[in-house]
């Protein structure tokens, strides 16, 4: 029956973002879904169009200090401050488990420097199954007094081409919403190099306890996600999909499957699922299952003819 | 470790005092998986606001496939929990976590204060049917006034375990604190301290423990976003110097791997 | 009993903006408020700060087509185009109300060009009951390609200079948040003479009606505004009232007094209601009095004691 | 013009078929200020999530200080009004808007297609009320199918209008749409048609009255942010080639005055 099913032509949800298939446009954002192992058990992960694990550095990191969440109006912020096993640990305990799935393992790397960026993906570049490389430069860079990489076009060059000269598989440059105009970062990304690029990233913001007369982050500021940020995450992918000719992958409070399409209308070639996963673990599912629906009931020869389809007199 | 999301229909609700509701919900799955210490997140409204599920700890399960929880009102989730009614539906997700570590073989003492209570129905009677004795056994409950405490006073009585109460005004059971009542009814050498409360409470309890050299085993809280290990959102600082997250490492701990203000 | 309660020393809630008084910090946010006399039967005006009128540009303007509004989570974006009176009928037609009441009427303005704000300003520069002049620098500058007068530090200052120069009021200069270090426009335009800053506009986003695969709005982009983007208005209040010395005015997602006092904890000297008066036109009014109610009970000497007065670690 | 908040206690809730339900409210202010034709904004959710309220005309007021509303559940905040019950209080804003232009001296052709007759009942009453004869005024209902006009054909019947029901599957009444109805019937001359409706029947009653000379009021909807001129977020083209706010100019406009595609 299984196979019968992942046979069956109709519907056709596949799409590529460089030489990476994905068997449907639905993926899992960074930090929202553990190492994926942790969601085995809650949904079936191969009905996705791939996985996006947690943010991977050079050296292992312990995060910021509690607390590190706060729930916002309809949405959250985060300081978990890129709390990661590292890499090496990261392909020691990690791969095997990514690798023995039957749907790409995307790798999300970060780094405080271009140099370091660089060692992380060297070490990643000849690990079977790592199946591309997302690079979140929304991290701050040290050595340039800690502006975000993602806020300036040359920085976020310089990390796409660090990264893409030192591996194979396709590159994603992960954009900072943050930023005066987000389409000129995509395009200097582009130029550099990049197979795609993902956005939004989390927009920076805080919440105060009254009570206290302190943040109630810990590190005061976080990253907004959820709900409230989807118009935002749509203005953007609209403005981005304009502008490049690399895919598209559109993130930023997506909810359901009816979302996910709005974003693969304004443009978006995949979706990322993020903080949706922490109100109902198997929603990255549900949502291909209705994207699925979508493309049969609208009788769409593939769920490719939806993207960018925008109508804008 | 299996995990479950249900839509689970609540079939009884009780308000045990303004603050303090007890629901009952058909959760078979997670009934029967659940253990002592582990807790469920629910989803207080259908609307995106309140965004985040709420943590609360299994209260007791039964063997027709109930769960309950027990809780306060505090903000605006639990406000909305309040307003459940009976044959309505709860989206629950659970049981997760680690729960307690039940000694069988030594003397259990166990701790709530205030809401702190919540799991300790569940342990209790796990302890009580896992052991052939449990005459030697202390529950020692406290908390702020007479209307948290006397409204659960008959469900721990029946398990023939020795029963403490205090509140910190004394309208109900001994006045004081229960590390006070653990301090003067000195459990037996060998015993575990299964506790769950206020922080300063477990605090206190883990100074006592360590001086009388007893395992102490706690329930701890922080803020949660999703419960099961995906977001890192729930560090508590360890002893080593990093963090320990509550969700999937707790929310029970021995309280020496914690890092003590 | 009126006289008597506004002479009662307790609480104090007054602040200043350069030379503006305000008897209490809170403002209606340009454009949620019409031209305040809307409101009239609604709530008490004369307990506000103040109130700030629809933003005003040299000629009427009709706006866009509709639709101009849409829902979104936990806000709403709007494109209203900066429907207005124009300068002139807004002198004729609005001022003699405005002029009559006890509270300041701050008078929002908006231009294509330098010279268009400059000339806002000359008209209303001699007018009776104009107490102090907002300058929204979200509108795009017609002569340099549309880019946002408040995305650029050179274009800011250049307008706030062309109004400061030409008015004796208090010029306040409303930032735009879609930038990438909103604190260095806001060191711009204090260096150019600016009274004091508000902030935060509207998140420019976007919404897609899934159906119709068309923009919800005619305009398809729209200004985020509402509970969603409060998190982000916190953020930024923060990080320029830390940069700037100048008084900042919070605004974005206020929705009840504490939502207020959070803004002032973070550094600012007022707020402003925008949204809110949508779904409750008496809010501003209630915020005044939690307000009030707050500085007693926590027994502060006057609300300017809670300014700034965050604790970070 | 006095417009009033108040937490109106529901009093009565009839759910007159699947998606269309009547509430009537208690809010005395709004109902003795309100004018046939007027509307209220109403708050469906105490969360923050639907954020704005909903426009609902007013279908009906009482001179015990009642005010009904009809309306359809069609998306988030109408299904949440489904779900309030009697007793609740809901937040209500009102009355809004300008309303019809009631001329007594005139023959009175009152038009209603879906939903857009829920203003015409307490249009209808006024009109019965202030005119010493109606006999030869008429009142067009038409609907998709019998399950929209069926439960509210009695209450239109009262006044003794010269009442005619349409819908578009024959189900109820005859069978097409009420502009098929008026071209048959031919209102007087002199007659003022008031009419509220999908957009495309206004469009056709427009040119029908302007053809026949009638004078044709007409109400609108627009999506709304404050119903009450404080967005000016619910513009809609005029014939001059600018626009009218829906919330304060209308939501009755005179049909001329509007752009027509
Ligand atoms: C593992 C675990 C088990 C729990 N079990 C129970 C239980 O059995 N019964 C019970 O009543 N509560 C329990 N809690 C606490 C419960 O989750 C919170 O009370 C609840 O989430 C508050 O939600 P709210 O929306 O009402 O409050 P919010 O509006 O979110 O917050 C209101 C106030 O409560 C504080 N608050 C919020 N969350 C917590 C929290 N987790 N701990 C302490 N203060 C908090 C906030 O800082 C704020 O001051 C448990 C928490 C955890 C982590
Ligand atoms: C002056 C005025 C008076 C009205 N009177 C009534 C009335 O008496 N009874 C009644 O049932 N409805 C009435 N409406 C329409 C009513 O306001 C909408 O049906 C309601 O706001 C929908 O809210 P929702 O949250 O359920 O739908 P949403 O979730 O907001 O939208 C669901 C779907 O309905 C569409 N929709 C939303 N608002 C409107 C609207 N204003 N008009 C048409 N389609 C809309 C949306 O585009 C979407 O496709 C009136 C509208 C106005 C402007
Ligand atoms: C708790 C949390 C942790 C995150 N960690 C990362 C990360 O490590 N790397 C990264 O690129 N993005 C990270 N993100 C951002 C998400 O991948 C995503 O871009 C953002 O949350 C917006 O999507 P959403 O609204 O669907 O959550 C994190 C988000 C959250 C909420
Ligand atoms: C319908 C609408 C119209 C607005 N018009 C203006 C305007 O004319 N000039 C201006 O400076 N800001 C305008 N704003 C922005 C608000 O003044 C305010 O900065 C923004 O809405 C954020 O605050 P809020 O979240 O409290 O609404 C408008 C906002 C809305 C919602
Ligand atoms: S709450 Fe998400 S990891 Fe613990
Ligand atoms: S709805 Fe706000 S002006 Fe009409």
């Amino acid at each position: 029956m299984e196979i019968v099913r992942e046979r069956d032509p109709f519907p056709d949800l596949r799409v590529n973002i460089g030489t990476l298939r994905l068997q449907n446009p639905v993926l899992t954002a960074s930090g929202t879904f553990g190492y994926a192992r942790e969601f085995a058990n809650l949904l079936n992960l191969h009905r996705l169009g791939g996985v996006i694990v947690k943010g991977i550095s050079l050296e292992p990191r312990h995060g910021n200090p509690p607390p590190r969440i706060v729930e916002t109006a309809c949405g959250m912020l985060n300081a978990i401050g890129l709390e990661n096993v590292g890499v090496d640990r990261f392909i020691q305990e990690k791969i095997p488990y990514l690798r023995g799935l039957q749907v790409p393992a995307i790798v999300n790397i970060l780094g405080d420097s271009v140099e370091e960026y660089q060692e992380v993906t060297e070490r990643l570049a000849s690990i079977e199954g790592v199946a591309a490389i997302e690079v979140n430069i929304s991290c701050p860079n040290v050595k340039k007094g800690g502006v975000a990489f993602g806020a300036n076009p040359d920085m976020a060059a310089a990390v796409t081409h660090a990264v893409k000269e030192n591996c194979d598989v396709p590159v994603i440059v992960k954009l900072s919403p943050n930023v005066s105009d987000i389409s000129e970062i995509a395009a200097a990304v582009e130029d550099a190099g990049a197979d795609g690029v993902s956005l939004i990233n989390t927009l920076i913001g805080m919440a105060i306890n009254l009570e206290k007369r302190k943040p109630e982050l810990a590190n005061v500021i976080g990253g907004l996600s959820g709900p409230a940020i989807k118009p935002v995450a749509l203005r953007m992918v609209y403005q981005v999909a304009r502008r490049v000719s690399i895919p598209v992958i559109g993130i930023g409070g997506i909810d359901n499957s009816r979302d996910a399409l709005e974003f693969i209308v304004a443009g978006a070639t995949a979706v990322q699922v993020g903080t949706a996963n922490f109100i109902n673990p198997r929603v990255s599912e549900e949502i291909a299952e209705g994207i699925g629906e979508y493309v049969k009931t609208e009788k769409l020869p593939s769920i490719r003819d939806l993207i960018g389809c925008l109508e804008v007199d | 470790m299996s995990q479950y999301q249900e839509n689970a229909t609540i079939t009884r609700y009780e308000r045990l005092s303004q603050d303090n509701i007890r629901l009952t919900l058909q959760a078979d799955s997670i009934a029967a998986a659940a253990k002592p210490g582990q807790f469920v997140m629910i989803r207080t409204s259908t609307a995106k606001d309140p965004l985040l599920r709420r943590p609360f700890s299994i209260h007791q399960t039964s063997t027709n496939g109930r769960i309950q929880i027990l809780f306060k009102i505090l903000g605006r989730g639990t406000e909305l929990l309040a307003h459940a009614q009976e044959g309505e539906q709860l989206p629950v997700f659970g049981p997760l976590g680690h729960g307690f570590d039940i000694r069988t073989d030594r003397p259990a003492c166990i701790v709530g204060g205030g809401m702190g209570i919540a799991p300790m129905l569940f342990l209790a009677k796990r302890i009580s049917r896992l052991k052939s004795n449990v005459a030697s056994d202390f529950i020692l409950f406290g908390g702020r006034t007479r209307t948290e405490v006397e409204p659960l006073s008959d469900d721990f009585r029946q398990f023939g375990m020795r029963f403490y109460e205090a509140t910190d005004d004394g309208s109900y059971g001994e006045k004081g604190f229960v590390t006070q009542l653990i301090q003067r009814l000195k459990p037996p050498k060998g015993s575990v301290v299964y506790a769950c409360g206020p922080e300063s409470m477990l605090e206190q309890l883990n100074i006592y423990c360590q001086v009388k050299g007893l395992e102490c085993q706690v329930s701890v809280e922080s803020v949660m976003a999703c419960g099961m290990g995906a977001c890192l959102g729930c560090n508590i600082p360890a002893k080593d110097g990093g963090y320990v997250h509550v969700c999937y490492e707790g929310p029970v701990f021995n309280a020496e791997e914690l890092a003590w203000k």
